[in-house]
């Protein structure tokens, strides 16, 4: 293992979801992993681009696949669920169809990189028994429902299985932070719906909420900056349009290990949550309260 | 009232021959038509025909009740209809086919945002190499209906005061190399 | 001498109605062959296997005289043997014969017509040419021991194992688990009749135990097998279960006294819905009525320090012997049936549905113990907790029809499933939801069965279940399992709240069939359950003689088909029994001296140890009644000192040459 | 136009797995190129070198053995013996001048009708790619002598 990582940020984690890639990369250098962010990285296409120009949209991974090996990486890490699958889909699609390429050479399949998501990186090449023994902090939060969305486990089982993963419950329970049995860890959070069918998008996100509140959880936990937005930027309408305030916090994987492994609270992006944060002050105590272990 | 009824000439077999041939499409015929994939897809309750009477109608070949409706562009593309179904058809690919072709023929709903959203992600992508939410959310809503900008507003304040709306506009460096399969003008 | 006599051939092309004209030109076929050398006249007929199609063949012998036949029609597996008894009847020695398969390797298999017929002329010129060099041969004939194993004690073996023994001939019953009985021992009623399983087997049951021609050897397994139909030797382990059959009169005095006052282990035969002492009987009606001891959990076995109050309960019959040794018997048998059964699928293996996850979440067989009337809960359908469930739902082909686990159909389910809602209905008076993808009912008193089902209001909802959950959408939901499932027919996403839910576990063949498979030389099909000769004209048979099927391990199949095929097991045994001796193909090797240079080669190629080096004469000699006719040592020798009747060095480059000498 | 190649394979296929494969094929009808033309034997031992090289001399341009998987031989280790055989003759052809691709061994069971259309599809291919075995009278005379 060469110890550096191919980073393919894609565009959320420049935007929404900087919180993401902030403790993403303060998880990594706790573990003394190296990201290495791809230059002049293009746009993976997410599910928008597909429904316009299947050539196109694989030709837009493609890009990245091979400036990824030209670089010399043998992995590429990518934090959103929907890059991950469309960079991995190319993968597969291009060569159990060479019909899609239509024998344009540039089209081939970038088979030499491995497409990664990072729990997955966390799980199979750090693994359970090291980050245990890495734990810097208590957790004196409290219990929190692991929520794997769609993409990152369907329709390739790679990360984890497909309709119960339980890999980061496993890391999270390495680390001591209590999960709930939560049913709805796979069911999918509407993705853009949220943006353009939302009342459909956001009752997605109130029965993913609720059930979470109703197992008990304080907080969800998510793998993909898309679940993440979705689930922390509409409790406010929620609460208008149902009176119910939940006031979830809504944490990404990277954050709550990062906080663990003992990262540097500032750097975990937390204060970018939108609910829940009186919560999350409370969890994330500053230094001076820290109990080392 | 209007009327259900279906005159087998406004079947197009030699359609749904095609699209069975399309990747992911190709166990299109084996469907047993269980209901397995309606009954995992968490949008289903909100579509015209669920996903299953969608199969129904590409393998009999009724293309314009297929391709015109909403059901395909709900799809949000979970995939657990792929991995739930039997005879491991591949209903997201089939739904993403079914989605270019309307757009290409223009039978997507009108005044629904979703195939506007795709649209426009299409072209920015298409041009910048990358997307600016801030400026994708923008078009749509002006494209479809402006006042939900207004809804937008706590949302939008609530992001940029952690800090996550960026009103940068992305763009890559390289925009040449992007499309090596399909040469075009870039705009 | 035959090379003096001229080669009279008759070829014949078979139609088979449309199946190999359709693709293969039949009639430029026959033309083709008619202009080989040798080849005295060529026809073509609709059907060659039908009587006037063979009685062709018989005439054309008397009438051309001629002394080769080819015929070009389905495999030789389907029909070499009819022909061949064509050319016996006719007068003619039957291995003057080849035969060319143009169905299942031609017709079937491609689509250009002009191909297809190409291919099929190349391997009729084969044939010409190799069936030229064809000596007339003799069959050999083995001796058929009349002694038969049964390997497996469920209701397929049971009933084998009776017939053959009501026949007079003395059956070795071998059963792996310690009671005879198999699933069917763990059902209540059956369907369609709702007859009482346990009133129409145990009597059987017993039976076996008591029949003065059937050696009952349970909690015993097949280790090896030796040697060829008619003569099979076979070696059966028979683990210890420490109390002697011949010394225990039942009495089941040392369960009572077991230092366990309190069963502790689960209870394999009710599926863990119970518990058992380390020294058990399976269940009430067991045979043989002798208990066994589990030295898993026995604590004589693992520590060595208990008061072993079972010994002193059984007093003066000393039945148990806790140092007990596994005992090898080796018998002789002449032919085997195979009675294996299958296993049902692992519900784990769809986590959507829950089991293992949720408690209330059952298979279909752990209901079968729970409204047994001798089972853990005495008849009583309750969950886990003890309450009453006011809700069922069941889902159909859970492990079946699905790419993802098992594709095959498991026959079974759709009607078990009928007479699960019957009966939980009516224990319970639950509302009962059936899901499933298609009603499959083809027995006799199976639609009548459903529309029973139909009028007693059993919901029927047509969809395969997404998934079984416990999150609540809904206040109704709260505490329930919810089942969320695309009623087809409606036309809508349904969530039905229940209490309990079973799965219609698909059947499969059991984990080591393989194993078994290898053990008895035979074969397994995709799916993995044991090949059958032909699926339609030798249901019972496999490749290897004297190797007999019958019930699950050949397929899923319900109780009357099982019982069906066991007796046409046994009826397959008793012929070859009452024969008294099987003919043999004459394939085998033999050496010729002259050539034989001593070098042994041929001696270290063949497994049976049918090749012998004689020292007198330096040279090698096959045994041909231990020769089960390979050719390895043909292929081996390097002096081509020894010869394969049928397959000749001789034949086989004709026909390579025939399939290669394309104009 | 010169008509375009179609390699012609002899394949020896053992009686109890991979002739009743092709059977199976049969049944299911699956399609598949019809180059192979096949030569039963009752064991893919009894595959003699000299009817390899005899096929190879008289024409073919490929020859395909087929048998039942390691530890499946209805004769208990025929097909070992023939893996042995085939080891040998890989490097016989070779050494003859004769791609070793164009000779090949298959473990094919009764059970695979499948795997009887994917080996002989993509041994046409392959020979395909290859083209003809193009071979002198002499060089075939020789085959023919070693044979």
């Amino acid at each position: 293992m060469s110890g550096v990582y191919g980073y393919f940020p894609g565009c959320s984690l420049k935007g929404t979801g900087v919180a993401y890639e902030e403790s993403l990369l303060a998880l990594f250098r706790a573990l003394h992993l190296e990201l290495a962010e791809l230059e002049d990285w293009n746009c993976c296409g997410a599910t928008s681009y597909m429904s316009i120009d299947e050539r196109d949209a694989f030709s837009l991974s493609a890009r990245n696949l091979t400036m990824t090996q030209k670089a010399g990486h043998r992995d590429l890490v990518a934090p959103c669920s929907a890059c991950y699958l469309a960079l991995r889909k190319t993968q597969d699609y291009l060569e159990r169809y060479p019909k899609i390429a239509g024998g344009n050479g540039a089209l081939t399949s970038i088979r030499a990189v491995r497409v990664r998501h990072p729990l997955e990186v966390l799980y199979a090449d750090v693994g359970v028994e090291r980050i245990k023994k890495a734990i810097m902090r208590h957790w004196h939060g409290g219990r929190v429902a692991c929520y794997y969305g769609c993409q990152m486990v369907r329709p390739y089982s790679e990360v984890d299985r497909d309709c119960d993963p339980v890999r980061m419950d496993e890391l999270l329970g390495a680390a001591g932070i209590p999960t709930v049995d939560y049913s709805l860890k796979t069911k999918c959070c509407g993705g853009s719906l949220t943006g353009t069918t939302h009342d459909v998008g956001v009752r997605l996100v109130y029965i993913l909420l609720k059930e979470a509140a109703r197992k008990g959880a304080e907080a969800i936990v998510t793998v993909c900056p898309l679940c993440q937005y979705n689930l922390d930027a509409y409790q406010h309408e929620i609460r208008r349009s149902s009176g119910e305030r939940l006031d979830m916090p809504v944490l990404y994987f990277t954050q709550v290990l990062g906080w663990a492994l003992g990262a540097e609270i500032e750097s975990l992006g937390l204060a970018r949550a939108i609910s829940g944060r009186k919560r999350i002050r409370q969890w994330f105590q500053p230094a001076e309260k820290e109990a080392y272990v | 009232m209007q009327r259900e009824l279906r005159f087998q000439r406004e079947a197009d077999p030699e359609w749904a021959r095609q699209v069975s041939e399309r990747p992911g499409c190709e166990e299109l015929y084996s469907c047993l038509q269980c209901g397995a994939c309606s009954g995992t897809c968490p949008l289903s309750i909100y579509m015209d025909f669920t996903p299953r009477r969608i199969v129904a109608l590409v393998r009999e070949g009724f293309r314009q009740d297929a391709l015109s409706s909403r059901t395909i562009w709900l799809c949000a593309s979970c995939y657990s209809c792929a991995v739930h179904c039997p005879r491991q058809i591949h209903i997201t690919d089939l739904m993403y086919s079914l989605k270019r072709e309307a757009m290409q023929t223009h039978l997507y709903p009108a005044r629904l945002p979703i195939p506007v959203l795709a649209q426009e992600f299409h072209k920015m992508v298409g041009r910048r190499g990358r997307s600016s939410e801030f400026w994708l959310v923008l078009r749509m809503a002006l494209r479809t209906n402006p006042l939900v900008l207004l809804g937008m507003v706590r949302t939008g304040w609530d992001l940029l005061r952690t800090g996550r709306l960026s009103l940068r506009r992305e763009r890559i460096r390289d925009i040449r190399s992007l499309y090596p399969a399909t040469p075009r003008e870039v705009a | 001498m035959s090379e003096r006599e001229t080669v009279r051939i008759g070829v014949y092309v078979c139609h088979c109605g449309t199946n190999i004209a359709a693709t293969v030109d039949v009639k430029s076929l026959a033309e083709y062959a008619g202009l080989m050398p040798n080849v005295v006249l060529s026809r073509d007929y609709k059907y060659m296997c039908s009587d006037p199609g063979q009685d062709l063949i018989r005439q054309d012998i008397r009438d051309r005289q001629l002394n080769r036949i080819v015929v070009a029609s389905c495999s030789p597996h389907l029909h070499e043997h009819t022909f061949r008894t064509a050319l016996k009847v006719g007068g003619l020695n039957p291995f003057y014969f080849h035969m060319v398969n143009i169905r299942e390797q031609a017709s079937w298999v491609h689509e250009n017509r002009v191909q297809a017929t190409r291919k099929a002329k190349d391997l009729v010129r084969a044939a010409v040419q190799r069936v030229a060099f064809h000596q007339p041969l003799e069959r050999g004939r083995v001796a058929i021991q009349p002694d038969v194993l049964i390997v497996g004690g469920g209701i397929a073996g049971i009933h084998a194992a009776l017939t053959l023994a009501n026949a007079g001939k003395h059956v070795y019953l071998v059963e792996r688990e310690a009671t005879i009985g198999g699933h069917m021992a763990r059902f209540d009623k059956t369907f369609p009749t709702l007859d009482c399983a346990a009133c129409i087997l145990t009597p059987k049951m017993s039976a076996v135990r008591a029949h003065p021609n059937i050696t009952l050897w349970t909690y015993s397994e097949v280790t090896k097998v030796d040697g060829y139909v008619g003569n099979y030797k076979v070696t059966v382990l028979r683990q210890p279960r420490y109390v002697d059959e011949d010394l225990c009169s039942g009495c089941l005095e040392c369960i009572e006294a077991c230092v366990y006052k309190q069963a502790k282990v689960p209870d394999d035969f009710n599926l863990g819905l119970s518990k058992r002492r380390p020294i058990y009987i399976p269940f009430p009606q067991a045979v043989p009525q002798v208990p066994v001891i589990d030295p898993e959990t026995c604590i004589q076995f693992k520590s060595g320090k208990c008061k072993t109050t079972c010994v002193a309960a059984c007093g003066d019959r000393h039945a148990i012997n806790l140092r007990a040794e596994a005992k090898e018997e080796r018998i002789e048998v002449g032919t085997v049936i195979l009675a294996t059964g299958f296993q049902t699928f692992d519900a784990h293996r769809v986590p959507y549905y829950g089991y293992g996850k949720y408690p209330n979440v059952y298979t279909a067989l752990e209901v079968e113990r729970l409204v047994n009337a001798s089972g853990p809960t005495a008849g009583e359908v309750v969950l886990r907790d003890g309450g009453r469930p006011a809700a069922v739902g069941i889902v159909h082909c859970v492990g079946s029809r699905d790419e993802n686990t098992h594709r095959w159909c498991s026959r079974v389910c759709c009607m078990y499933s009928l007479k699960l809602a019957h009966l939980i209905k009516e224990h319970t008076g639950a509302e009962i939801f059936n899901f499933y993808i298609d009603m499959r009912t083809p027995g006799k008193g199976f639609e009548e069965f459903y529309q029973k089902l139909l009028t007693e209001r059993v919901h029927f909802i047509r969809g395969r279940v997404a998934e079984v959950t416990d999150w609540a959408l809904d206040p109704s939901e709260e505490g329930k399992l919810v089942i969320r499932v695309e009623d087809t027919l409606a036309g809508f996403v349904r969530r039905i709240p229940v209490d309990m839910v079973v799965l219609a576990t698909g059947l499969e063949p059991r984990t080591d069939a393989p194993e078994v498979r290898r053990l008895f030389n035979i074969s397994c099909a995709s799916e993995g359950f044991f090949l059958e000769r032909h699926p339609k004209l030798a249901p019972v048979n496999t490749f290897t003689d004297g190797v007999f099927l019958a019930g699950c391990c050949q397929g899923p199949k319900d109780i009357p088909d099982t019982v069906a095929q066991a007796g046409a097991a046994a009826a397959e045994a008793l012929a070859l029994i009452d024969a008294g001796y099987l003919e043999t193909e004459p394939n085998t090797a033999h050496v010729v001296e002259e050539k034989c240079c001593g070098c042994k080669t041929c001696i270290s190629m063949c497994p049976y140890h049918a090749v012998a080096f004689v020292d007198e004469i330096h040279k090698s000699r096959v045994n041909e009644v231990l020769c089960k006719g390979c050719g390895t040592c043909v292929a081996a020798c390097p002096s081509g000192a020894i010869r394969q009747n049928l397959f000749e060095d001789d034949e086989i480059f004709a026909e390579i040459e025939g399939v290669l000498s394309n104009a | 136009m010169p008509e375009p190649f179609e390699p012609k394979i002899v394949a020896f296929f053992c009686n109890w797995c991979t002739y009743l494969a092709a059977d199976l094929a049969g049944t299911s009808r699956i399609k598949y190129c019809p180059n192979a033309e096949v030569v039963r034997v009752m064991c893919s031992g009894r595959v003699d070198v000299q009817f390899v090289l005899k096929a190879f001399a008289k024409g073919a341009d490929g020859v395909l053995i087929g048998g039942c998987h390691p530890g499946d031989c209805h004769y208990q280790e025929g097909n070992y013996k023939a893996l042995r055989r085939y080891r040998l003759l890989r490097r016989l052809i070779r050494q003859m001048g004769i791609e070793d691709e164009r000779l090949r061994l298959e473990w094919i069971s009764a059970a695979e009708g499948d795997r009887v259309r994917a080996v002989i599809n993509d041994m046409v291919e392959t020979l395909k790619r290859l083209g003809p075995l193009q071979k002198s009278e002499e060089e075939r005379a020789h085959l023919l002598e070693v044979a």
